[in-house]
């Protein structure tokens, strides 16, 4: 079982993979729940970048959205609620030859998980980064999340939720380091498509907030937005993403936006009415903490050891 | 140590051991001199154990109780292991900064101490009642005390003697220790040896003013500490530097760590040497993140380690019940500190033993080495990565304030290429094989990597199958508990008994564990002299306990074990021998042997010393 | 219970209890006519047991093993304590739903099925060929078959069976237990209060319906359990809502948490109460600052609580360990859930009491009470909040998931104004008197608040003072340390030992803590009306752990406990009686009274029935 | 010791504070530290209110800043690093009578306290926060902060910091719910002083980003800042804060800003050179957590128990 094998690099060329060697089982979300097309979204990218599913990996937290990576025929790391990018981070800090995706909810990610949110962001290592922001608790059966819009019925607040709902955006464009930021939705799967095509080809913590309908307990606050695309607002112009006339066609509302300019970026997060989808922040030239964490890789043993001496002559007497 | 010293006698007296402080204000390079001359005993074949004296505050104001900056150094013609008892001989820049010493019992009547004697003649009056009342204190306690112008000594060659008294005591110590003042020299070359020549020249010249003071003003205090046989190659550090290189030499290329005293300096070196081993050291947000970050990287097949103390092992309570629930190896470097809560971050405890056993909700049993020497620092690290692999969990390595600040000698270790194998293989995994095929004999399972074709899976914290399949069954969730206890049950089986100091039956035994063998092992020996059936026993690998405890205590009309974490006081007023706690260990084996094991413990925050422990054996044993 | 099962006769017989249940795919409103048939029933005078059967998933697919979504009902002629061994009777919409009660040992060989018959139908034949078989598994196991077509019959009322069928169910069960309609139409009646009448007037028609059916199909089962006295005003609620109400009762106005099942329905009941006797519950954005804003509040002089599982308390483990050390009142309620890590979030373990007990580094001693019974689920809050006050420290108040699920009926507890009293007081502080003035008697110390003129400290976590100054003296943090500690010796010198059922000598003690307890002693009383000296015992508060039981052990031949955690197997293969682990509570037994006291436990996620403890007490005695 | 005094509230006005009443022996930070001036103006603020010191709250985490609460003479809570919000939160949270006050260093909000930073923002209690920023880790001896500029040399990257450094203001400011943001520099009290003033009297959570001189390990980075008024830019305008004018006119360096203007805080948390001083935002209108917590304070025991008894009615049978 042990032992590097020779013909690797030779027999990843001879393999061509579907949709179904990325899929495992029955996704046991609720019918139609939005994670089942954010799945199919994220087969879809990999299948069309022919990335092998052993060299795949899905880390996610707790949550409806954090069963993610049982559905998927990768490599897979559902840990900890809230603790999804520390570990990616650790795994991909050695491991470049992994292609990194994360799955988190918005309690996940932006209740308990803020903290390491806010420096995933800073580390910008390089993977993809989904948050599935159903404006609720969904696995533990409808409390209030921090992005719940104020108001919202729940049962941690059957009166209604005080407080302002957290607005990924405008969050994550504040953070230091940030180097893309997009938004979508899940019913729209040509914009979602095109959306995680662009962060799966950023190089760096592409976070993708992606609005998600709980048919459990919040897909009526999406139905209208559902029923009319002009409740939302098509990004557009250069470094925009790459969208099919024939589906871009359904936008009537339309931002003309310059993604690389971080205060325009800020600008846009703070609209939701219409809500703005496409890339609203992206610099390529932010530093990658990969970088860093890479050093030293594939040092041989013989070196490691006379280094390891030299270590030892300075407390030796 | 009593029997050794000398007060008087023309030339130098042989003696076996003693132990000398220099106390000042921090700044004063009394941690310098200290280091020198331990190194230099060191070199002389001496057996040395030396440790800083560190005031609390980063900057604390001078001629304070709190502000005592130093350095104890203990050396002898053995190999010395602890930090011994009272002083025999103390050098100190002023009478304030001793105050904070008597607190923890650092002198007794007998104590010699050269003191600088500038204080008497100062302007300011206030300055000068300090320095009588400190006097009048020490003379109560019956130091022989010696006022002596170091200063103005020193002025005769160098304008700023703030800076370089400590070399001039370190030439006065060398009168005294009869050291080899070449040696000298040349680690003080060694040292400056990015300065300027004048630069050396003047600190040579202090030393050599030293040297010739002290000839002259306290001649009689002449002794030889003869060397030893030179042991070999030879390696000098203090528990974190030990545990740190230990980590680069079990191949362990990942470290994530949260800054946190006393385990800080483990990450320190780490940081400036672990690099050129190819590996990474992680800072990361918080202990949680970093216990996250290096489960990710183990996960993916890198082999990795978390540095902590207590604190901070509460903020990785629910990542470790993860790496243990999901079979993920993993190296966690504890240091002890005093407890609870944010408790007595500089000083010495062993009471995390309970946390990290049973610290998780649920069943998460796990492997805990207590390294009880600094040349066990360096070796434990070792062995636990070998333990996480092979048994897939996460492996306790255990140490304490004692032996992180502690700096002694022990032999250089010969460094094997074996130690630094690579678990991350990206051949294929062979088919069929299930990612948690659980053994039903030994509960062990091969483990795939992110990268092998055919071993996909995804890990997760919830009950599982052999498949990594959620599954909430109740015959599922019976039987990957009983695989993730059988593993615990099969390293047992492997474990031998701990060594047993002294006959191997008596009127007492002392157990111990981590930190406290020193002591216990000199003050068991010192009884054993004295007549007393008194025998020593130190545990190491505590989780699985090593096998053959009961068989071994039955033979001792007592057992106790002697630990530094918090016990009730014998029964009276409201403590009754039923509600009594007992010491942590002392806990643990009662549970296992049912029998009436007893601890003296105490939460001082120092370590615990050889005397003190004779003093308990004294007690117990002499009717 | 088999000795009360008939299954033919003329008119009802009289039976002393049954269980039944009802399983249906989800969202066919099965737990609802179970809840009305256990209100029902206790109004009549029945002690009921009711326990939902939840699927895993929210909303799982339609007649599937992992979708079976129903309740089971026991009651009968006598108080009931827990959810019993196997069903009598079973009402099943389908067979696929009845897959998973079978691995959890839900029915036995005699066991009534009365299953919809309409799949024998069914158009698709995969659908056809499933029931086949179903029912051929059914009927190997021994069940007694009866396939009824229920919605046929509904349909003669209603096109939509699929919502009418639970109370078509709930009628034919009221034939079936001589059930009073009248009642069960008031409930109804209530049930739909808020829909139009002709909603009510349905549902009156399907009961009326499912009676008449089960007549005509069914007729010898028609059995009467007789109600008892009327016990005066009565309470109806699970264990959670208990909880709930016991925090309001308790005068608790502050309440912090973050969403965890199961402790997750505590805090919806307060967020739908709490606020109505002028409370405030507050989610926090994790554990740790729900912890932390609890001990804010309670520092500040309220009363405060947080409410949290297994991996919610890993999280607030450091927090834990502040108020430990700073001394600040606090009440925990801990709803168990199987472990370790995210383990069984839906299932019952009793395995998180070591990581209440020494979770936290350094010595953290604390009180932990765990409730036996959902009445304790209430008072026990009360009495958590009265310690957590006088013995300025938190409480941890341990349920777990087969109380906070089990619905039974209690007294009605008269409420008390004194419950309520604040803690606050802000007129002036006495002068001189310290913040951490402990009674070297008793270890306990005045508490002043944030507002009281005279008393400003500042709390820290740090090693302290009685002025709450930070000091690292040895001597201050061995007396800080005694006296955190002697406060526990002087609780435990005030507590009585626990009750013993049964003979106070025999062969056998079954010893328990928490939801057990209803299982244990009906067992028991089954095994001493069968001959065996056996006895049972149940700790409630088990840290400072209540006295007299190695006095009380000595006189039974064997004493073992019954817990819900982890326990390795009798001794085989790498399995010693030297490396054996025991159940939790066992582990702190044997610790105290150092008595070879065994366990028997297992971690299958559901209540430990009284006839898996009936047999284990007859293979220990039955030689 | 129990039962409510009668006099109180007369009693109250016949008293009068002087500095000497909020301060609690010697403060034990290193001569020159810069916590030594935030201590003195914090004394300052409470003696110009008159703010009874048994009325006074301070509340911190761990580390050379956190242990201000120690040398205060009033109420003090030295709590856990990273921790601090909450449980300032906990006690304002139905001690509307309080005044409070949080200190914390870079590290113990910025790092290990991120995620309860994002909340605290965003529940927008009404306390006075000082993040003192040394950009290192001063109690620990010299590791890197999330706040430490990219290649400053420490104990754990002794060959420099490799990120670049949070910026505490675009953070804040991105985070849901900000309402007030002002920075200011340890050297300058009067700023200093005016600053806090501003910050003490907004109802809200005001957060003061103070620039702090480490003397053992960073305060060499401030000494050009300290040494050359033109290193910061003050903010000026309406809204800004109430500086003498023989203190202001020390600044030659001016940005005239109106601090209710998110987009344009926003662009001035992104300049560092000259570092702004004064109020970058302001917004009094965003909801107070409090006043959701503070509901039902003071409800009488006989209105709990018979609203407590309804509660009963509903279980029983
Ligand atoms: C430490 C800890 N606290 C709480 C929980 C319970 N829990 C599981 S998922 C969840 C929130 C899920 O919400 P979100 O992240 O939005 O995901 P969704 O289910 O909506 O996709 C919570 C509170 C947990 N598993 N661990
Ligand atoms: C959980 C935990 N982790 C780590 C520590 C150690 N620690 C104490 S203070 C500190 C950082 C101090 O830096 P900062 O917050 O910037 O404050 P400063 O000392 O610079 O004022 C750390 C890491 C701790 N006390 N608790
Ligand atoms: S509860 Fe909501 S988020 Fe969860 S699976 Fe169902 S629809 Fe999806
Ligand atoms: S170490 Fe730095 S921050 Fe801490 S007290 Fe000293 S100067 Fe101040
Ligand atoms: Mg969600
Ligand atoms: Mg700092």
């Amino acid at each position: 079982m042990f032992g590097l094998k020779a013909d690797w690099s030779l027999e990843v060329q001879n393999r061509y993979f579907t949709l179904e060697d990325y899929n495992d089982g029955v996704a046991r979300w609720c019918p139609g729940c939005g994670d089942h097309t954010i799945l199919t979204a994220v087969q879809r990218i990999l299948r069309d970048h022919q990335v092998p599913p052993e060299k795949t990996m899905v880390v996610s937290g707790i949550g409806c959205s954090s069963r993610f990576p049982h559905y998927m025929a990768t490599y897979g790391f559902h840990g900890l609620h809230g603790r999804a990018f520390p570990v990616a981070e650790g795994i991909k800090s050695r491991r470049p030859d992994l292609t990194m995706f994360v799955t988190t909810g918005d309690g996940d990610c932006c209740s308990i998980g803020a903290g390491h949110w806010v420096h995933a962001v800073r580390y910008n290592m390089d993977m993809t980064v989904i948050m599935f922001n159903n404006e609720i608790y969904g696995l533990t059966k409808k409390q209030t999340s921090p992005t719940s819009r104020a108001g919202l019925k729940t049962n941690t607040h059957p009166r209604g939720s005080f407080l302002p709902p957290i607005n990924p955006a405008s969050s994550t464009l504040g953070m230091t380091n940030a180097s893309f930021f997009a938004q979508t939705v899940d019913w729209n799967s040509a914009h979602l498509n095109a959306t995680l095509e662009a962060a799966f080809n950023h190089r760096g913590f592409s976070f993708v907030h992606v609005l998600q309908r709980c048919t459990a307990y919040t897909s009526y606050l999406f139905d209208g937005m559902q029923a009319d695309p002009n409740t939302l607002a098509l990004l557009t112009g250069p470094g925009s993403i790459d969208l099919d006339p024939s589906v871009a066609r359904i936008f009537k509302n339309r931002i003309e936006h310059d993604p690389s300019d971080i205060h325009a970026a800020r600008r846009v997060a703070e609209t939701t009415d219409p809500f703005p989808i496409g890339i609203l922040y992206q610099d390529a030239s932010k530093p990658v903490y990969d970088d860093h964490s890479n050093e030293g890789l594939g040092t041989p043993p013989e070196a490691k050891i006379k280094a390891m001496n030299k270590v030892l002559d300075l407390f030796s007497i | 140590m009593q029997d050794n010293m000398e007060t008087a006698g023309q030339g130098p007296k042989r003696i076996s051991e003693h132990i000398i402080e220099i106390v000042s204000d921090s700044g004063e390079g009394a941690q310098k001199a200290g280091q020198t001359f331990g190194s230099l005993s060191a070199k002389m074949g001496n057996g040395v154990w030396t440790v800083e004296i560190i005031p609390a505050e980063i900057k604390p104001p001078a001629r304070s109780k709190a502000g005592a900056s130093g350095i104890r150094i203990r050396f002898g013609d053995h190999q010395i292991t602890n930090m011994g008892d009272e002083a025999d001989l103390v050098v100190a820049f002023n009478g304030q900064v001793l105050y904070g010493r008597f607190d923890q019992h650092a002198y007794k009547a007998g104590t010699i101490l050269l003191i600088e004697s500038k204080w008497a003649n100062d302007p300011v009056p206030e300055i000068r009642e300090q320095y009588a009342a400190a006097l009048e204190m020490f003379k109560e306690k019956g130091l022989i005390i010696h006022e002596l112008p170091f200063e103005d000594a020193c002025l005769e060659i160098t304008p700023n003697p703030r800076l370089g008294k400590n070399m001039f005591v370190l030439g006065m110590l060398s009168y005294i220790y009869q050291r080899d003042l070449q040696i000298a020299k040349d680690n003080i070359a060694y040292i400056f040896r990015k300065k300027a020549q004048k630069v050396v020249d003047l600190n040579h010249a202090l030393l050599d003013r030293g040297y010739a003071f002290a000839k002259q003003h306290v001649p009689t205090y002449c002794w030889e500490v003869p060397g030893r046989e030179n042991p070999g190659a030879t390696i000098v550090s203090n528990g974190n530097e030990a545990a740190a290189m230990g980590i680069m030499a079990a191949g362990i290329e990942l470290v994530a760590m949260y800054p946190i005293t006393p385990a800080t300096s483990v990450s320190h070196f780490l940081a400036e040497h672990l690099y050129k081993v190819g590996g990474f050291m992680h800072q990361a947000e918080d202990e949680s993140a970093a216990a996250g970050f290096a489960i990710g990287a183990s996960y993916a097949g890198l082999t990795a380690a978390t540095i902590t103390s207590g604190p901070g092992l509460a903020l990785k309570t629910e990542m470790l019940g993860l790496a243990t629930m999901a079979e993920v190896p993993l190296v966690v470097v504890l240091v002890q500190r005093g407890g609870p809560s944010t408790g007595l971050p500089t000083k010495v405890e062993q009471s995390d033993l309970l946390a990290v056993l049973y610290g998780q909700a649920g069943d998460a049993p796990k492997i805990a080495i207590a390294s009880s020497t600094i040349e066990e620092c360096f070796h434990d690290v070792i062995l636990a990565r070998k333990l996480a692999e092979e048994y897939r969990t996460p492996v306790y390595v255990l140490s304490d304030t004692n032996l992180a600040t502690g700096v002694s000698q022990y032999p250089r270790p010969e460094l094997k290429e074996e130690w630094l194998a690579a678990p991350l293989d990206q051949s294929d995994w062979p088919e069929g094989v299930r990612p948690y095929e659980w053994d039903p004999n030994t509960g062990l399972s091969p483990r795939p990597v992110p990268g092998q074709r055919g071993g996909e899976y995804t890990l997760t914290g919830l009950a599982h199958t052999e498949e990594s399949h959620v599954a909430y069954d109740p015959e599922v969730n019976q039987r990957s508990s009983t695989m993730r206890s059988l593993k615990f049950a099969t390293l047992q089986r492997t474990l031998t008994p701990p060594e047993i100091k002294g006959e191997d039956q008596g009127d007492l035994l002392i157990v111990g564990w981590g930190s406290t063998r020193g002591s216990i092992e000199e003050a068991v020996l010192r009884a054993q002299k004295d007549g007393y059936k008194v025998s020593s026993t130190h545990i190491r690998i505590i989780s699985p306990m090593q096998p053959g405890l009961k068989e071994m205590f039955k033979k001792f009309k007592q057992v106790i074990t002697v630990e530094i974490n918090y016990s009730d006081p014998a029964p009276g007023g409201n403590f009754t021998e039923e509600n009594r706690r007992r010491a942590q260990l002392a806990q643990l084996l009662r549970e296992q042997t049912l029998m009436d094991i007893d601890s003296w413990s105490n939460v001082h925050g120092q370590p615990i010393r050889p005397g003190l422990i004779y003093n308990e054996i004294v007690r117990r044993l002499a009717h």
